[in-house]
């Protein structure tokens, strides 16, 4: 018992991390009806960026999170000044290969500035625990998925109180009769890709202050954050956080109970539950747990 | 508007050929012609070996434009299908002896075979959902690749040693006319060879009734069922051939390289054939040739090149802000970017703009 | 000591051949250089290009003839490199080094039909076989045995102790497992758990979990630094506190100064060779350290650095050897490597035996190190170039046998 | 409201009984019943919203009823999917326009011809003698539509680019290229000016002389359903209300007040 | 309150579809825009909105002005908070959204929420079948459903000047009566209206001026009363030329081409 509670601990930081990677996603998808590829980059980015503010800036470690957070916005914002407007009412194919060449610029930009060495992030987690219950909580975790959780909550409040999560919506669906309405798709792109950029920075740096360290090659958890996209409906923020903890709970069970359940399936069976989930999921409902059904008429 | 024919076409069987006006067959003449003599007068195994592996990119790039320009159903699962091919042309051609015609053909099959069981997906997912579910169908590969030692060799790959020949004809050591040629020149040849009949196979295919059911179903699946179309099949058949294609490239790919693992099948190269198909243009059987050689053979490029530009570092532990291998990279995703805010239809909508500029020349409109 | 050079060739000047124009002798490098895996090409690249330096500076190879490296970026993708090589194989003697199991199988049928030698970047013991190929070092397998050997004798485990091994789910990780089930054979132990993982998983809680419920006593673990940084902060976290038993390439410098250090200091061996970095009593360190000081004064000590510098010594060797026998050309080099007995590394690395392919005999010597902060990696030697019994008895087979 | 219901006709083309189709909860067919006669013109009219195209969604097999019964020539469609109902006959233009956005004109018309077509995958990539004999016999019939509805200059425009007018004529000649027993209008005109309304009737009146094809027109159009059609059914809120000759119609007071307000 | 000078519109760089069109809306007025299929009466309200774009459509030549100010090719979400709304060719409704929420959509640029929901209510008035559907998703109402929330939302943005792509198309006569009259009681309030429509009696009634396009140029203009007697404009666009409207029914199989220019 002990053992599979332990898991599911470790299953909801994963998760939240997860959660996190794919809320970025879905921003971008509900404004722009694009997978964003570049997601992961820009994580890398903002990991590289805490770092620098964290080491070699040494300001506090909070306020490097904060620092970088809102300099991958930046980045984010700018990426739409220069490239994304001029986007607006064009194939959303285009637009998804732009973000595949927007990864592909970020990282040998993030190697050339920062290197290829492994990087530790100063930070005052570490690899503290706190024991209650009989169980063993890292504190790096339990601060993931705290600020996971608040972030979540900013993020439902804000969109409560602004009529951008509409605006958002219908520039996806039709950006030329969004516009018609006075929504201009620049601010809501603008918008958009600072949000799912800072949400990403979060991500980042909350796994480079982990015992792993920094290495360019952090933006891969984007690839597994897909899934938890998708599992709960690609624009829905509800189904992004919701599919992230199934996702990262279903993996770390998986994991844990390998040995006797799965070896038939062969090794790392954890490694692709995500994927059979959510296939297995979207056959029941093909929009994902809570994503919105694609109107078609006749 | 169509403007006036200046060509006169005579009956519906002169409207429908290909190579129609007189201008598109000495196109045709010239393109024989460079696929002829290129090789002979080429002999840097680099740029052939670039040319080998963008031919048989373009192969597959055909297969998913056919899927995903012409069929609307976005697949991130094509590696899935060139890695398996591979596998094929490993097992079938390598342990077998059997000859190229026969291999690619089993790759092909066993191709279309896979893509057959992922097809009834595209009936119930649609868009994005169906991208990220043949997405899964990489790293569910994976672990197949990984796991299924006695096919694939297990994590440590394993070598193809499936021939290029047919009867007497090795492509891979041609002798033709008392010349003899190198593997590279020979597989040149068979690579464009297979390039134009696929091409001109898919190009016939989307001209004729099923090609545009496809495309009936990527634009309106509904309206299509009313008149008639089956679109499930239509999806399904799509899926099927693409994957085939997918696999006879990766045939082709793994008898070229003559060894694979499993590491090479990833989503990288998904979005490799993505960003081919995309910056080719969907929808063009040629565009996706052309996207082919620009993502296969602009890096190759830009690594000639960029070693000019100053501030580069052009070797470990030289001089200078960002290495030149940084730096092509970046290049590369730039380039990409800068040309679909130009030209959001791809290569082929520049080439259909400069038709369309000089069709109306001396007018500006 | 220097470098085993022998002088001047006593047949006469090589005639200038493909990447040797009389004075110049140009080697290959086809390594990531961009993309994820440069991590560890960069650091190997450089470790190439110090050696050289340092040899230019002597005049070069036989005392007059320059090297000059051709590197090429292979994005760690076994068809970019075929293209890569391709494009340089007119222009260099040999390649100094080809990183990447992939990609190394790849060029290798391309390599026997060009008659061309290269050397492969990683410790695979396909190696040892291949003609074409010119590896150092003591391959995986031989590690894990020597790591197996040391537990049994000195590190407090018998037979009977829980063994477990946590590995990498690719072939560097098979490599390992190889050795492993090659001791327990030997020395009549049982694995008793296995937990294999992907590169780049984020949470190890599952496998930590699973070793603890195991009741492992031992672990040997295959991971690269960014995994095992991971896996140990996860064991420390869950106080699971086995005796850990390391490949070298599991560790990095930045790992000792991580929170994780304290853990690894107290549980953690890391299985490599040669001695720790910047340890004066073995020439060979005290040499490389002059001259990534003279070189590269910005690299941090390294592992791959050094494994690079070690593989471009070897080559240097079968390069003198060539230039003795007269001949740079390729069928020249791949002579001259059959004729070429055994290269010292002054300690870096084992010393490494070479000739025709099927009667090579690699080192089979491993050192063991401790994890300590305040030396300039982090490691310390804990029992330094042993063999074990076991692993001279090791077979080396050719690739895809 | 009154309910009407027709007495059976003798030997229909088209019979449809007690058509039910229920959205959660709005009803938009409530038994619904009328019969088409061969070669006949048949109007559906009625305030929007009603359910007039969701009859043609029921016909064509893209909504299937919860309730009642559609014969074609005494088989029956309900159950059968989309292409099946088209392959036997029916065919129909939308009032949201269905052309293929990226294809042609000529392509979307030989797509109409598609279920009179047998070239599979196979034959197309090979342009084998049947593929390219079908083909060009096809496009034969095609062109012949393009003269009849003078669609000339638009042939090799991407449909999605037509005027609104010349989509709705494009649709018109989709449909007819199915050479369909039946034709199902909804709203063939609604955006056109008079003079192209003036066209469209008279391309239906060619039409309808030519082949003898039976029609259900859906249309705002008063004075174009009531010059054209044979008989007219008027539906309210999924309700048939009133059934008969367009005079008849015309005067019904169920019919004004729900549907022709003062312009009636 | 808009005039559009000289204006010469080209897509893809190669189709010129205005020719130099001029045109304006008096404040206060309704302005009838009529002509065939294909006249280019759309890419006229396109360029006006700045809704070009889009389309691969640029101005070559010509301005657009509202009151004093230059708005050629401004930025569409500009234009609109300037004050124009318009209901697009095609409905153009966000169809994955309900009723509800593309009203709210219509009144993006407006900030008092009590006059949002002054509006709102008034929309729901006009068109009670909207209050029934209010919670529907939008994609799932019928076509003349659709139609009367593109109106809805248009006018849920409280313009000066609207712009009417078709609004009566795929209307019922009854709702087409009640469109005309919302038309003319919103401009008694103030709006200025640029009305595009094929019901040409529809639109020259209740319009003060009237503008004829044929292949993107204006062939005539005048006040809507003269354009209801003028013979041609009889004969083509009220079908009433010789006294008595014709039946489709008897329509020659010929018409006569005739055209005012080109
Ligand atoms: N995106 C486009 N690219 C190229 N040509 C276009 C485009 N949009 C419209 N056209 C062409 O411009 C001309 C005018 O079209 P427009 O839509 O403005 O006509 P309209 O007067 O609104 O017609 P309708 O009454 O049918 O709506 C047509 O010939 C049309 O084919
Ligand atoms: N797929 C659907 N889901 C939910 N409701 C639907 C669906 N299709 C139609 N409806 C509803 O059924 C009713 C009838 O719609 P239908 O489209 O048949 O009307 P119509 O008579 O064609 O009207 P119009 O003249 O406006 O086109 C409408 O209230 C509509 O909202
Ligand atoms: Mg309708
Ligand atoms: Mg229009």
């Amino acid at each position: 018992m002990t053992t599979f509670l332990q898991n599911c601990f470790a299953g909801l930081s994963l998760g939240s991390t997860y959660a996190l990677v794919a809320l970025g996603f879905v921003v971008i998808y509900k404004s722009t009806g694009v997978i964003n590829f570049a997601q992961g980059g820009l994580l890398a980015l903002g990991a590289y960026l805490g770092y620098t503010f964290s080491n070699n800036l040494a300001v506090a470690f909070a306020v490097a999170v904060l620092l970088c957070c809102l300099s991958a916005a930046l980045v984010g914002a700018t990426f739409e000044r220069i490239v994304l407007r001029r986007m607006v009412g064009q194939p959303p194919f285009a637009v998804i290969m732009i973000t595949i060449g927007l990864l592909f610029v970020l990282e040998p930009l993030i190697t050339a500035v920062w290197g290829f060495e492994h990087k530790q992030v100063d930070n005052p987690w570490n690899i503290r625990t706190v024991e209650a219950f009989g169980l063993v909580f890292g504190v790096r975790d339990l601060w993931t998925i705290g600020l996971t959780a608040a972030v979540v909550l900013a993020f439902f409040l804000f969109f409560r109180f602004t009529s951008l999560g509409l605006a958002m919506r219908v520039t996806a669906f039709d950006p030329e009769a969004a516009l018609a309405q006075g929504i201009s798709a620049r601010k809501v792109y603008a918008t958009s890709w600072a949000i799912a950029a800072a949400l990403a920075a979060l991500a980042g740096i909350l796994m480079a202050a982990g015992p792993g360290g920094l290495t360019p090659s952090i933006g891969f958890i984007a690839l597994a954050a897909f899934p938890a996209m998708i599992l709960g409906g690609m624009d829905s923020p509800a189904g992004a956080v919701l599919g992230g903890l199934i996702i990262g709970l279903a993996e770390a069970i998986t994991r844990g109970y390998q040995d006797r359940l799965f070896s038939w399936a062969g090794d790392n069976v954890s490694v692709i539950v995500p994927y059979l989930l959510m296939i297995v999921i979207l056959l029941i409902r093909p929009y994902g747990l809570l994503g919105t059904k694609e109107v078609r008429r006749i | 508007m169509a403007g006036p024919h200046r060509n006169l076409v005579r009956g519906y069987a002169d409207e429908l050929r290909l190579f129609g006006t007189p201008l598109s067959r000495a196109g045709l003449v010239a393109l024989v012609a460079v696929f002829l003599l290129l090789p002979t007068v080429l002999h840097d195994d680099f740029w052939l070996s670039v040319l080998i592996y963008v031919g048989i990119t373009a192969i597959g790039a055909i297969g998913l434009n056919l899927l995903t320009g012409y069929c609307g159903q976005i697949s991130l699962g094509h590696a899935f299908f060139i890695g398996a091919g591979a596998y094929v042309a490993a097992r079938v051609g390598g342990d077998t002896g059997l000859p190229l015609p026969l291999w690619l053909l089993a790759a092909a099959l066993i191709g279309a075979v896979l893509g057959g069981l992922i097809g009834p997906f595209a009936l119930r997912l649609r868009g994005h959902y169906l991208a990220i579910v043949t997405l899964g169908l990489i790293f569910i590969g994976e672990h197949l690749w990984r796991n299924l030692t006695p096919v694939t060799g297990g994590n440590s790959g394993t070598s193809v040693r499936a021939e290029p020949a047919i009867g007497p004809l090795d492509f891979g050591d041609l002798t033709l006319f008392g010349e003899s040629y190198s593997r590279n020149q020979g597989w040149f040849w068979l690579v464009w060879g297979l390039v134009a009949l696929v091409a001109l196979l898919a190009k016939n295919l989307v001209r004729t009734r099923p090609g545009r059911a496809l495309q009936a179903v990527r634009d309106r699946d509904q309206a299509a069922e009313v008149i008639g179309v089956r679109a499930g099949r239509y999806k399904i058949g799509a899926f099927m051939l693409s994957s085939a294609i997918a696999s006879a490239a990766g045939a082709l790919f793994g008898s070229y390289q003559q060894f694979v693992s499993p590491d090479e099948w990833n989503l990288l190269l998904s979005i490799q054939y993505i960003a081919i198909v995309i910056v080719g243009g969907l929808g063009t059987v040629f565009g996706s040739v052309l996207g082919a050689i620009f993502v296969g053979a602009l890096p190759a490029i830009i690594d000639r090149y960029s070693e000019v530009i100053p501030g580069v570092r052009t070797s470990v532990g030289g001089e200078g802000f960002i290495s030149v291998f940084a730096l092509n990279q970046a290049l590369f995703g730039v380039l990409i970017v800068l040309f679909l805010v130009l030209e959001p239809r791809g290569l082929a909508g520049i080439w259909l703009r400069t038709k369309a500029y000089f069709k109306a020349w001396p007018f500006s409109y | 000591g220097d470098d085993g050079g022998s002088g001047g060739g006593q047949a006469g000047e090589p005639a200038t051949t493909a990447g040797f124009d009389g004075t110049t002798i140009k080697l290959g490098v086809l390594s990531p250089l961009s993309g994820p895996v440069a991590v560890i090409g960069q650091p190997l690249t450089s470790g190439n290009k110090v050696w050289f330096d340092h040899i230019n500076s002597q005049g070069g190879i036989a005392g007059k003839y320059r090297v000059e490296l051709v590197q090429e970026d292979t994005q760690y993708k076994p068809d970019v490199t075929v293209q890569q090589y391709n494009k340089v194989k007119g222009d260099v003697v040999a390649f100094t080094q080809i990183l990447g199991t992939a990609p190394t199988l790849a060029v290798l049928p391309l390599l026997q039909s060009d008659e061309m030698i290269a050397a492969p970047a990683s410790l695979d013991a396909f190696w040892v076989r291949e003609p074409n190929l010119l590896p150092i070092g003591a391959p995986y397998q031989i590690q894990s045995i020597n790591a197996m050997d040391h537990y049994l004798s000195e590190g407090g485990g018998t037979t009977d102790s829980t063994i477990c091994t946590m590995i990498q789910d690719d072939v560097y990780g098979e490599a390992g497992q190889e050795g492993i089930d090659f001791a327990a054979k030997e020395y009549g132990f049982e694995v008793a758990n296995t937990q294999r993982f992907k590169v780049g998983t984020e949470n190890y809680a599952g496998q930590i979990g699973a070793l603890a419920g195991a009741g492992c006593e031992m672990v040997f673990l295959t991971a690269t630094p960014t995994d095992a940084g991971k896996i140990w902060g996860t064991a420390a976290q869950a106080k699971f506190t086995p005796k850990w038993y390391a490949q070298s390439p599991s560790f990095v410098s930045a790992l000792a100064k991580s929170a994780v250090a304290p853990y690894m200091r107290q549980y953690v061996t890391i299985a490599a060779e040669g001695t720790e970095w910047g340890d004066e009593s073995v020439p060979g360190m005290k040499d490389m350290i002059d001259r990534v000081e003279q070189y590269a004064p910005n690299q941090e000590p390294d592992y791959y650095f050094a494994f690079g510098y070690n593989q471009a010594r070897a080559m240097t060797a079968l390069l003198e050897k060539a230039v003795e026998l007269g001949d740079l050309s390729h069928a020249g080099l791949l002579r001259a490597s059959e004729e070429l007995g055994t290269v010292s590394f002054d300690g870096l690395t084992g010393d490494y035996t070479y000739g025709p392919a099927d009667t090579r005999n690699p080192p089979r010597s491993t050192t063991l190190f401790s994890v300590d902060p305040s030396k300039p990696f982090g490691l310390a030697t804990l029992k330094y170039d042993f063999t074990s019994e076991a692993a001279k008895k090791f077979e080396f087979q050719k690739a895809d046998a | 409201m009154e309910r009407v219901t027709e007495p059976p006709a003798p030997n229909p083309l088209l019979e449809v009984r007690d058509l039910t189709l229920r959205f959660g909860g709005v009803t938009a067919l409530d038994g619904v019943g009328f019969a088409v006669r061969h070669g006949e013109l048949f109007a559906v009219i009625g305030p929007n919203g009603a359910g007039k195209t969701s009859i043609f969604n029921c016909l064509n097999g893209v909504y299937r009823p919860q309730q009642g019964t559609i014969t074609l020539d005494g088989r029956s469609l309900v159950g059968r999917a989309p292409a099946d109902i088209a392959a036997m006959g029916v065919a129909r233009t939308f009032q949201n326009l269905g052309l293929f956005g990226h294809l042609t004109l000529v392509e979307n018309l030989m797509l109409g011809r598609h279920h009179l077509m047998r070239t599979g995958f196979f034959a197309g990539m090979f342009w084998w003698g049947r593929a390219k004999r079908e083909e060009i016999t096809h496009r034969a019939a095609v062109e012949e539509i393009i003269e009849l509805l003078e669609l000339e200059p638009y042939r090799r425009m991407p449909a999605g680019l037509l005027p609104y007018g010349v989509a709705k004529r494009a649709e018109l000649g989709r449909a007819l290229a199915m050479e369909p027993r039946l034709l199902l209008l909804d709203e063939p005109v609604a955006g056109m000016n008079l003079e192209e309304t003036e066209d469209t009737a008279r391309y239906l009146l060619e039409v309808r002389r030519e082949l003898g094809l039976a029609m259900i027109l859906v249309e705002h159009d008063m004075s174009l359903v009531m010059d054209l059609a044979d008989r007219v059914l008027a539906l309210d809120f999924g309700v048939a209300i009133a059934t008969g000759e367009p005079s008849e119609i015309q005067h019904d007071p169920q019919v004004i007040e729900a549907y022709l307000g003062g312009a009636a | 309150m808009l005039s559009v000078s000289n204006l010469e519109v080209v897509y893809d760089d190669v189709v010129l579809v205005l020719r130099g069109v001029s045109l304006s809306v008096p404040s206060g007025e309704i302005v009838a825009l009529l002509g065939a299929n294909g006249a280019g009466k759309t890419t006229l309200l396109r360029a006006v909105t700045g809704l070009l774009v889009p389309h691969r459509g640029k101005i070559t030549k010509g301005t657009v002005h509202l009151g004093e100010e230059d708005i050629t090719s401004a930025d569409p979400a500009e234009v609109v908070r300037k004050g124009i709304a318009q209901v697009m060719e095609g409905r153009r409704i966000f169809a994955e959204i309900t009723v509800d929420e593309n009203l709210r959509a219509g009144a993006y640029t407006r900030r008092s929420r009590t006059e949002i929901n002054e509006s709102y209510a008034r929309v729901l008035d006009l068109f009670p079948v909207l209050a029934r559907r209010r919670r529907s998703v939008a994609g799932y109402l019928s076509g003349g459903e659709q139609q009367m929330l593109a109106i809805g939302r248009a006018l849920m943005a409280q313009p000066r000047l609207l712009l009417l792509d078709e609004p009566s198309l795929g209307l019922a006569p009854k709702l087409v009566e009640q469109v005309r009259d919302i038309v003319v009681q919103i401009n008694q309030q103030g709006t200025s209206v640029l009305l595009v429509e094929q019901n040409a009696v529809m639109a020259l009634e209740i319009a003060h001026r009237g503008y004829v396009l044929e292949t993107g140029k204006v062939v005539k203009d005048g006040p809507a009363a003269e354009l209801l007697a003028d013979e041609d404009i009889r004969e083509f666009y009220l079908g009433s030329a010789g006294g008595e409207r014709r039946s489709f029914a008897e329509v020659k199989s010929y018409r006569r081409k005739k055209r005012w220019s080109a």
